[in-house]
């Protein structure tokens, strides 16, 4: 009487799930590194009873490119388009990140229209960041790309001022340490202002296809839900933790590049599930635009660059500067030794932190949940991974 | 606009609880690293810090030390508080983890484990996160692919730039003294001199 | 229709039918034997077919092979890996075997004795009609009968699903116990080998 | 009119012409009666059966192209984009320029698959998707086996494409397939209940179980089934867009969650057969509403004049135009939502309508209600009863995270963790906005 090795393997997963209490084998699904719904490789690993998911643990670095070591020999400048790389869906705000970190080291003065371009940007860049957040997210909800394509004709806009403004799309290089690089071109303002006509009726369309969607509803609220508590505890930031109801907002509480100048709102969820994080988005992309119609309207003139030399070597020391990025807190953690490169160089990635309450969220939801979890986070793998 | 939390007045609501857990040096608060814990909670629940929020955690290596920096927030008051602890021993640097005081810590000191190598007493899942098990080293120390004859990873100066304004020696970088408190590395901890005479640090 | 398309449909869908019937003695893989059985059922449908009673033949496929055969496959999918195959140990297999004989002998004895007097008539046109009045009219407490007697069956195994904690213990140590039995090999340990902590790594 | 009753007299007299293209019928008829005067009557049978099939073989597979085309168009123009516009005039080639691709390509099999059973879906589904073509009455003598229990074949041959799906889904040896699998008959087995109920109402109610039977009651009544029973129109619209995998429910396919579902592994023309089949029974079953909801072949007299198969091509182009926009609209609902979508609200109310239908007929029938009068009454009550049966549904069913409206409010002042969101949470003003809740 002699079993394969097979059935006795099987038999002993029988018995463990029969003894492990709800006589079901769990079976271990790999979501990723390379599946439609990761947005990037980015690997996830739920273990499923039935459809329901029982843990999740993520497994990351398939974009790792060490960029933390890479810097450390390029000089402060030459670090600058490796900020675009990190979250490549903004990389004006890691841009910006970088250059307030490297000019609180250096001690530079920047001058007043360089600021408001760079608010510009920033607010730019989190409009075109949130469609794609937001278009992907319903997209992870299963609906067939449409409310995607939408959002992407708006960020198509976004991307093309980005062109002719610094010739680059994605990965801009447009920030230098103590301004920008270019000044604004003839053609952005009609540009911007074109936009910013057209934008309330496009947002008006979005929502009036998405927000009394039931299905939408059905399937976003009341999932992946964490408590404000625990949301500052897991140091989540961003549109995360702001859908928790903590009024965090790091443009207001540490005001950089004159934010404290122009008029607008924190937009703050309730129940800290995945649709709040949606409308928190939806509202915020608003509030980007009033502030964008602010900037358009009180841009100062003046030099866009400050004065700093390119072979600049700052005293020895550190700084920690942080933006409000379309994702959360990005920080940048400089140590300086004097020497021509940092000496450390640091990004604090909001993608990775928010996901620390990836598992907490999807456990003892569906695997379609977990998806949907995920898509609400808003990662950008690049970011985590750097 | 965040305002920078006085070290001093952390360093004393630390003290009432843990005495001699904490110290000032040049206006940073550094922490005891046996008392890390115990010291980084009562800064979270204490009323007037109230820092609830781990902005971020990294690590330096300063070669003779690790250190690890920690940038505590606090929401409602809206300061920031940077606090260090030190390790000295490159063999095996350990630290206790902070994931039980913030559970956002769970990931970034998986991160400096990864890079750096120092090991979290207490983490309850202390893997290696970007690289995979078994890579060789730990890439973010600067001893990291030292090649023999200390030709080393870094930039000595810009190009074009005279002799004089090569890498700064190790030992330059600017060191706060230790913690009292701090356990000593046995023995000498040899450091690689420009030179290139002697032996290499680790 | 002549009898040269008669024959060839019956015998193809004859063959159809105890083609697959063989098969599924044949196959150890269980949802094999499902697929073959399917097939056979097929087979079945289409014989009725070649008897003019069309609404039995869209019945049989709906129900046998839309249904019961998907219920099976349901079934073997809720069953544990180990003891969905067809046994390599078969212990019923003799008293099996002449149960299934003595069934077969007695119903080709039935088959024939019976005098199947040939019906030259036109076949009926409404059948579903008829068969539904005749259920309704003539033979309505059989009919209610079976209803009820399904819904407890319905019922029934829905309670005897619900497998509580003792039964599950129960069971897993009648499977240890056969697993402990088997003294060919020793036990294969499943359990995932736990992660290597890799502290050790490195420099 | 004189010149209309000439035009009649002259259709009248070619009618079952051979030529008299509003019955293709009567080509297949001469055909078959010329082969019936010398050859054997099992021959003409066969023939007969043949050049149906030939005949829809070769209307869908050209048809099928081109819907692939119209699909992708259409959607382009909900997602403003231009869609396929480069292969041959207006893209029109790109089906067939991705037909050729998927034959081109490798076909793989994965090592661990039951290779027996993993080859033989892509052809077996094939099958039901062609049969159920067999029984769609394309005119009043137009269809290839006008069976009296074309209903019930319809549903026979429908439920058999899920064990080809679990085939497929069980036999790749791949999780995202066998999940989509168990997805699939789980969600087929569930949504065959409400499609049945929905069915039956019609054949209660018509008193017949032949296809083309309900369409000439239609015609003889004067009146199509989706004003009589709207809420069965739905519940089978939406039951047959689960069958079909379309969203909002295609989970077992759900892109977004197992990638492709039971046919992850197939590659090259596998997946195309696949792809096509799929894309053909949504035709079919556009088909199939149009016939049993709004007339079929038959449109208030107009199919005296214009070929019947004509008034049904457009009748399933707007079904299927509904497919389409349903799909481009929708989210995705979740599995367990489906199910008990299913069973809480389809089933108890299709089985409702299978009641009112019951008791109308009884009426029509038993108390020789005059139909002229009784219909519009019933047609008006039936409407009303659906729109209070899906309120209803909406407001019973709804789960309790929904029924809370979902609000963003603005922070103001207020920045700063807990102690801040608690400030803003307790504000008594009007949030910014609220959407959802009761």
């Amino acid at each position: 009487m002699t079993m394969s090795d097979d059935t006795r393997l099987a038999m002993q997963g029988t018995i463990e799930a029969l003894t492990s209490g709800d006589g079901s084998e769990p079976v271990v699904v790999n979501l990723g590194p390379q599946h439609p719904s990761t947005h990037g490789v980015f690997r996830l690993k739920v273990t499923l009873d039935g459809e329901i998911v029982q843990d999740a643990e993520m497994r990351i670095g398939y974009l790792h490119r060490s960029m933390e070591k890479l810097a450390e020999e390029r000089t402060y400048t030459q670090n600058i388009p490796f900020t675009d790389r990190i979250d490549y869906l903004a990389a004006m705000s890691n841009n910006l990140a970088y250059c307030l970190a490297a000019e609180e080291l250096l001690g530079v003065e920047v001058p007043p229209r360089a600021n408001a371009i760079r608010v510009m940007f920033a607010e730019l860049q989190r409009v075109a960041s949130h469609a794609m957040a937001n278009g992907t997210f319903i997209n992870d909800c299963g609906a067939w790309h449409t409310p995607l394509f939408h959002m992407f004709r708006d960020r198509e806009r976004v991307l093309d001022m980005f062109e002719m403004t610094c010739g680059a799309r994605l990965t801009t290089n447009y920030m230098r340490i103590g301004g920008v690089a270019f000044d604004l071109p003839d053609e952005l303002l009609p540009t911007l202002e074109q936009f910013l006509a057209d934008m309330p009726e496009n947002i008006a369309n979005y929502e009036a296809l998405l927000l009394e969607n039931e299905i939408l509803h059905a399937r976003a609220r009341g999932i992946g839900v964490i408590s404000p508590e625990m949301a500052i505890n897991s140091s989540l930031s961003g549109p995360v933790l702001r859908a928790t109801g903590v009024p965090w907002d790091l443009r207001k509480a540490n005001p950089y590049c004159g934010y404290e100048d122009y008029e607008f709102d924190v937009p703050v969820g309730e129940q800290g599930d995945c649709f709040d994080r949606f409308l928190v988005r939806m509202a915020e992309v608003k509030e980007s635009l009033k502030i964008l119609r602010q900037v358009v309207d009180t841009l100062p003139d003046g030099p866009w660059l400050a004065d700093v030399p390119l072979h600049a070597r700052p005293d020895p020391g550190e700084s920690y500067a942080r933006v409000e990025s379309p994702r959360g807190e990005l920080g940048f953690y400089l140590v300086s030794d004097g020497g021509p490169a940092p000496y450390r160089f640091h990004c604090r990635p909001p993608s990775l932190i928010n996901l620390t309450a990836l598992k907490e969220m999807s456990i003892g939801g569906t695997l379609a949940d977990a998806i949907v979890t995920l898509g609400s986070i808003d990662i950008v793998v690049g970011e985590i991974d750097r | 606009m965040t305002s920078s939390y006085d070290a001093t007045a952390a360093m004393e609501i630390v003290n009432a609880s843990a005495p001699g857990a904490a110290c000032v040096d040049d206006g940073v608060l550094f922490l005891d690293p046996e008392r890390l814990v115990e010291a980084v909670r009562t800064l979270r629940d204490a009323e007037a810090s109230d820092l609830v929020f781990l902005s971020n955690l990294t690590a330096v290596d300063h070669e003779l030390h690790f250190e690890l920096v920690y940038h505590l927030q606090s929401l409602d008051h809206n300061h920031i508080l940077q606090v260090k602890a030190r390790v000295a021993d490159r063999e095996d640097p350990s630290l206790p983890s902070l994931t039980g005081v913030y559970h956002g810590a769970h990931l970034q000191e998986r991160e400096v484990y990864d890079l750096f190598g120092i090991r979290f007493e207490g983490h309850p899942d202390l893997r290696r996160m970007f690289l995979w098990d078994g890579f060789p080293g730990y890439p973010l120390r600067k001893d990291f692919l030292q090649m023999p004859g200390q030709v080393r990873a870094g930039l000595p100066g810009f190009p074009h730039e005279s002799e004089e304004n090569a890498w700064p020696v190790p030992g330059s970088v600017p060191q706060r003294p230790m913690h009292p408190n701090d356990p000593q590395p046995e023995g000498e901890l040899v450091v690689a001199e420009p030179d290139g005479e002697s032996e290499e640090s680790s | 229709m002549s009898d040269f398309g008669f024959h060839l449909a019956f015998w193809s869908l004859a063959a159809m039918t105890l083609g697959g019937a063989s098969m599924i003695m044949i196959s150890r893989n269980l949802i094999h034997a499902v697929i073959w059985l399917v097939m056979s059922m097929l087979g079945v449908a289409g014989l009725y077919l070649t008897l003019s009673a069309d609404f039995i033949a869209v019945v049989q496929v709906l129900i046998y092979v839309g249904a019961i055969s998907v219920l099976m496959l349901f079934a073997i999918m809720l069953t544990p890996r180990a003891e969905r195959d067809n046994s390599q140990n078969m212990k019923t297999g003799g008293p099996a075997a002449l149960v299934v004989i003595l069934v077969m002998i007695s119903t080709l004895w039935v088959a024939i004795d019976t005098d199947w007097g040939a019906v030259r008539e036109a076949a009926l046109t409404e059948q579903a009609r008829l068969i539904g009045e005749s259920l309704i009219k003539h033979y309505i407490l059989p009919f209610e009968i079976g209803a009820v007697l399904l819904t407890a069956a319905l019922v029934g195994a829905i309670a005897l699903a619900r497998q509580d904690d003792e039964d599950a213990a129960v069971h897993a140590s009648s499977l240890q116990a056969e697993l402990e039995g088997d003294a060919s090999v020793d036990p294969v340990d499943v359990v995932d080998p736990p992660i290597p902590s890799d502290g050790e790594a490195g420099s | 009119m004189t010149d209309f009753a000439g035009l009649t007299s002259v259709l009248g007299s070619t009618l079952g012409a051979w030529y008299d293209f509003r019955d293709l019928n009567n080509l297949q008829r001469l055909i078959t009666e010329w082969i019936a005067d010398w050859g054997p009557d099992w021959l003409a049978s066969i023939i007969a059966g043949v050049l149906g099939t030939l005949g829809i073989l070769g209307v869908i597979g050209p048809t099928l192209l081109i819907l692939i085309w119209v699909e992708r168009k259409v959607i382009a123009r909900f997602q403003q984009r231009y869609g396929p516009n480069r292969v041959g005039p207006k893209g029109l080639l790109q089906p067939v320029a991705d037909a050729v691709k998927l034959i081109l390509k490798e076909q793989l099999a994965p090592r661990a698959a039951d290779k027996l059973i993993f080859f033989l879906p892509p052809v077996l589904i094939f099958v039901p998707g062609v049969l159920i073509w067999g029984v769609l009455p394309f005119g009043p003598r137009m269809s290839v086996a006008d069976l009296n229990v074309g209903v019930l074949f319809l549903l026979a041959v429908s439920g058999t494409t899920v064990l080809v799906i679990f085939m497929a889904g069980w036999s790749s040896n791949n999780k995202y397939a066998l999940f989509g699998a168990m997805r699939a008959v789980a969600m087929s087995i569930s949504y065959e209940v409400p499609m049945v109920l929905a069915l039956l109402t019609l054949v209660v109610f018509s008193g017949t179980m032949s296809i083309n039977g309900i369409v000439e009651w239609q015609q003889q009544e004067d009146v199509i089934f989706i004003l009589l029973f709207p809420l069965s129109a739905i519940a089978f619209f939406f039951a047959a867009s689960a069958e079909l995998n379309r969203t909002p429910a295609d989970i077992s396919e759900a892109e977004s969650e197992i990638v492709a579902g039971y046919h992850t592994e197939y590659s090259g023309m596998r997946f195309g057969l696949f792809y096509a089949v799929e894309l053909g029974n949504t035709l079919v079953v556009s088909a199939f509403i149009a016939t049993f909801f709004l007339g079929g072949w038959w449109l208030w007299g107009l199919d005296q004049w214009v070929p019947s198969w004509i008034i049904l091509l457009a009748k399933t182009g707007a079904v299927y135009f509904l497919l389409i926009w349903t799909r481009g609209t929708l989210p995705r609902l979740r599995v367990d939502q489906l199910m008990s979508f299913c069973w809480k609200a389809l089933v108890p109310a299709t089985l409702l309508f299978v009641v009112v239908a019951f008791v109308e007929r009884t009426l029509l029938i038993s108390e020789g209600w005059d139909t002229t009068v009784a219909l519009p009454i019933m047609a008006v009550f039936n409407i009303a009863l659906t729109l209070g049966a899906i309120m209803l549904f909406a407001r019973v069913s709804r789960p309790a995270a929904l029924r809370r409206p979902a609000r963003i409010r603005m922070a103001g002042t207020e920045i700063g963790g807990l102690r801040a969101a608690r400030q803003v949470a307790s504000r008594t003003e009007e949030p910014q906005f609220q959407v959802g809740g009761d």
